[in-house]
């Protein structure tokens, strides 16, 4: 078998022009997919990482295809494996979000324009917009016709809407050492250490997560720690 | 709702559970008159149509919340709260049966049910309060709502372990004896905390990981319809 | 899918891009992965690949595994006994070495001759830690405690009662809260009653 | 008492596991929206009445009172309404992301025509994120790559092995493949399939997962 002449990882470059190599991209989309999948609440989006990795998959597909029939198909099976890995946790990843969105779709409709651009993409805003004027019209429709002209409003869940719970409790792990966080109204501040993992309120780390200093942990990891102790704070 | 847990339930708008809870009824006096909705309760039903003040009935939560708010009603706190429940609650939580029949009218919503109650206190203290204790001897205390708040605290604190050590045994071991003796949303927890630890086994077993399963909503809508279908058919017979 | 949460097989998944070492009995030229290069293979030269790729070589019998240290007998009954010992959690050997075991053991039987007895071995390992986890999660929501550091748990033993916890500190918290807000606390709103009077915005007709 | 009707309607959902999807309840849907009519039209008798001249205070507060008392098992009636249809259109969600684009017939009948409307909207919506997904932003125009579409509904579980078996268990007919290739599916027969090209058809029971 000669050897293949394509280099299927390759390079992508965003707007500031960092260099980032696939790896660390496929590294990026774990962690934020990870958080993603345990946050309470949509977290900023990703679309400069989704788009790029979607641009390289499209490159080692359509080399694939190219190379179909020269190649062994056993070189194929492992490039499409690794693709469909990729593939895999992108949907996820996105599938995700869809779910908080429609899940508080009332919520996040009424975000102002720039927490809207924060969080969500433009296709997810419009998914958004069409899936709660679609379920409205379910619902009132249903129920429109029995109903007196002058009465046939149903809106009173649209004045409270169903919003993220911010108060669950989550595991946490800190990328670097975090000072000064408040955890209850009664309580003195608190440090968290680097490599520790933590069982508390998303509230309390909503800010470092959506900076990316502190990520969510299905725990864990750190065989560095001897213990697992429970400190109490009161 | 998936995963439906009384934090994300409560006072959901949405939430069918939510919705079954203020369904509970509450045994309530009219304190004013309510005019020509007197069939409502026919037996003390006035001249005039009338549903008038003094009149005693039961009323679902989601109507006695908002007449107490205009205080135009006394509601009895139900004796699933009152101090001897309280008592039974605090000597054994692990024993008694939150459902409808048991001796205190313990009823399966009990901490949603709590909640709910739990604000509806007056919010007088105990020196006003002496002055209108006559007036008000029905009624539910700031005290008393603290007394139920930390019940039902101490009350989940220590039901909780046993929900945990039932979630871990394999379904068939919990019997219907067991399961009925919950509140619903310790039902909730433990469904949830089963349907971990069963995934964990079966992935553990390598039963179930790998081969792909037909939706279980199809197997529903057939055995629905296929139940329909086999009505039409009796009854054609017949 | 739910939020919160990771299940088993999802946590399979990321353990696979884990790298194992095999012996490859094929000649492969380099892979240009989008994860990074791997290879080139050269037969009977160990070569360090992740564990999804290790498995589908092993399938089509292009490959031994180079076992692990730490999935062998020994290695195995001395963290059982450590664990057995200690009343917290032990060191494991790695962030994913349940699932990387159950993988290697569905897989590379021929490389594991005391397959049964590790297999064994690995799940008296699991219990003995899930029952000191529930053990330390009954304590910690009896003693109400609103904060903990839980180092040295994996995420798999977790698997088992995340929720539970999680949702069980929820609810927890809502009723040590009872009344006690009026913003923002779900326990005093009151939902579908109107705050002010439907009546004013109907007209007759 | 009020609300009664409304509340059997939700109990009957909430009673029912998570997944299934009873059918719809168009009967007691219509019978509330008449409970809310005649609340609807007794508050606007009494309003008439409080806007007579000459009305006594006393009875002006008592109708107040009746008033207040109606609209709240109208608000009530409206709740469970729309809980019934929320909740429901939920489920009916989740199918789309278990069985595909189309509705087996067996779930067909116990929806609404509202709710099949509501489906085929939801599935046009998706499709249409998915396509704005794959757009890529900057293309280069002298070397146009096809758009990598993401069927968010392929990939829902982890991959594995690249093929598994299957054993057709419907006389299906023709199925193309993603790679445009058509194969024709007839019950009893069995096939090593791509994984992800078999993924819905094993979960509509079109295919079974053999080892």
């Amino acid at each position: 078998m000669d050897l293949p002449e394509m280099d299927v990882s390759g390079v992508a470059l965003d707007d500031s022009s960092t260099v980032y190599t696939t790896a660390q991209l496929l590294t990026d989309l774990k962690d934020i997919w990870r958080s993603e999948r345990l946050a309470p609440e949509l977290l900023p989006h990703k679309q400069e990482t989704v788009e790029m990795l979607l641009e390289q998959i499209g490159t080692v597909e359509s080399n694939l295809e190219k190379a179909k029939h020269v190649k062994d198909p056993f070189f194929l099976h492992c490039h499409k494996m690794e693709a469909n890995r990729v593939r895999y946790m992108l949907s996820n990843y996105l599938r995700c979000r869809l779910e908080k969105l429609e899940n508080y779709a009332l919520h996040y409709l009424q975000l102002s324009a720039a927490e809207r651009d924060f969080v969500m993409t433009t296709a997810e805003y419009k998914f958004l917009q069409r899936y709660q004027a679609d379920t409205e019209e379910l619902i009132e429709g249903s129920v429109r016709t029995f109903l007196p002209a002058n009465l046939a409003i149903l809106d009173k869940w649209k004045e409270a809407p169903l919003k993220p719970r911010l108060e669950s409790f989550v595991f946490v792990k800190p990328r670097e050492q975090i000072n000064g966080l408040i955890l209850g109204a009664s309580d003195a501040p608190v440090s968290l250490e680097q490599h520790s993992q933590y069982l508390l309120r998303y509230s309390a780390v909503r800010k470092p997560v959506m900076e990316n200093k502190v990520i969510l942990i299905s725990p864990i990891s750190s065989a560095s720690l001897q213990e697992i102790f429970l400190s109490s704070l009161f | 709702m998936k995963n439906a847990s009384l934090a994300l339930t409560h006072g959901n708008y949405l939430s069918l559970s939510d919705i079954m809870v203020t369904e509970e009824k509450l045994l309530c006096t009219l304190t004013t008159d309510f005019h020509g909705l007197g069939y409502i309760q026919p037996s003390t039903r006035s001249e005039n149509g009338d549903l008038v003040e003094g009149t005693v009935l039961d009323l679902p939560l989601w109507m006695v919340n908002p007449m107490k708010r205009n205080q135009w009603l006394e509601f009895q706190l139900p004796t699933a709260y009152q101090e001897e429940a309280r008592r039974i609650l605090c000597a054994d939580p692990g024993i008694v049966e939150f459902r409808q029949g048991s001796r205190c009218r313990f009823s399966q919503n009990h901490y949603p049910l709590g909640l709910y109650i739990i604000p509806l206190a007056d919010n007088i203290n105990n020196s006003s309060l002496l002055a209108t204790q006559i007036v008000k001897k029905k009624s539910l205390t700031l005290e008393e709502a603290k007394e139920v708040r930390s019940s039902l605290v101490s009350t989940f604190q220590l039901r909780f372990r046993q929900i945990m050590d039932w979630s871990n045994k394999t379904c068939h071991d919990t019997s219907a004896h067991d399961l009925k003796r919950l509140d619903r949303s310790e039902r909730q927890l433990l469904e949830i905390g089963k349907a971990e630890q069963n995934s964990l086994i079966s992935w553990n077993q390598r039963k179930k990981s790998k081969i792909l399963k037909p939706s279980t909503a199809i197997k529903n809508a057939r055995l629905m319809t296929d139940y329909a279908d086999s009505r039409k058919r009796a009854r054609i017979e017949v | 899918m739910s939020t919160g949460t990771f299940d088993p097989d999802e946590l399979e998944f990321l353990a696979e891009d884990i790298f194992v070492t095999i012996i490859p009995n094929v000649k492969f030229p380099i892979f240009y992965m989008l994860s990074g290069d791997i290879g080139p293979m050269e037969p009977n030269i160990p070569v360090e690949v992740p564990l999804w790729l290790a498995v589908h070589m092993r399938q089509r019998r292009q490959c031994r595994l180079v076992v692990p240290e730490w999935l062998s007998l020994e290695a195995l009954m001395e963290q059982k006994d450590r664990e057995l010992k200690l009343d917290l959690f032990g060191e494991v050997p790695g962030p994913f070495y349940v699932e990387m075991s159950q993988i290697i053991l569905d897989n590379f039987t021929e490389e594991i001759p005391d397959s049964n007895k590790i297999r064994r071995l690995v799940k008296d390992i699991i219990d003995i830690r899930l029952s000191k986890l529930r053990g330390t999660v009954g304590l910690h929501v009896k003693k109400s405690e609103m904060y903990a550091v839980v180092n040295n748990i994996t995420q798999i033993e977790l698997c088992s009662l995340r929720n539970l916890l999680t949702r069980g500190m929820d609810q927890l918290d809502m009723l040590k809260n009872a009344g006690l807000h009026n913003a923002g606390g779900a326990s005093q709103s009151f939902s579908d009653d109107s705050s002010a009077l439907e009546v004013s915005s109907m007209n007759p007709s | 008492m009020f609300g009664q009707r409304a509340a059997e309607l939700i109990r009957e959902l909430e009673r029912a596991s998570d997944d299934a999807l009873p059918p719809y309840k168009a009967e007691s849907v219509r019978g509330i929206c008449e409970e809310m009519q005649g609340i609807f039209e007794a508050n606007c008798r009494d309003r008439v009445n409080l806007d007579a001249d000459g009305i006594e205070q006393a009875t002006a507060v008592k109708i107040q009172h009746a008033m207040h008392f109606r609209d709240t098992a109208m608000s009530r009636n409206k709740r469970c309404l729309i809980a019934y249809h929320y909740n429901r259109m939920e489920r009916l969600r989740n199918l789309r992301w278990s069985l595909g684009g189309i509705i087996p017939t067996a779930i067909r009948q116990t929806l609404s025509e509202k709710e099949t409307e509501w489906f085929s909207n939801y599935s046009k919506a998706l499709t249409n994120y998915m396509m704005d997904v794959a757009e890529l932003p900057d293309q280069d125009p002298a070397d146009p790559q096809d758009p990598v579409v993401l069927d968010l509904t392929v990939h829902q579980r982890p991959p594995k092995e690249y093929f598994i078996d299957v054993k057709v268990l419907v006389d299906y007919g023709n199925y193309e493949t993603q790679d445009g290739e058509t194969i024709f599916l007839k019950k009893h027969m069995r096939l090593c399939m791509a994984r992800t090209e078999c993924e819905h058809l094993i979960r509509q029971g079109i295919l079974q997962h053999v080892q």
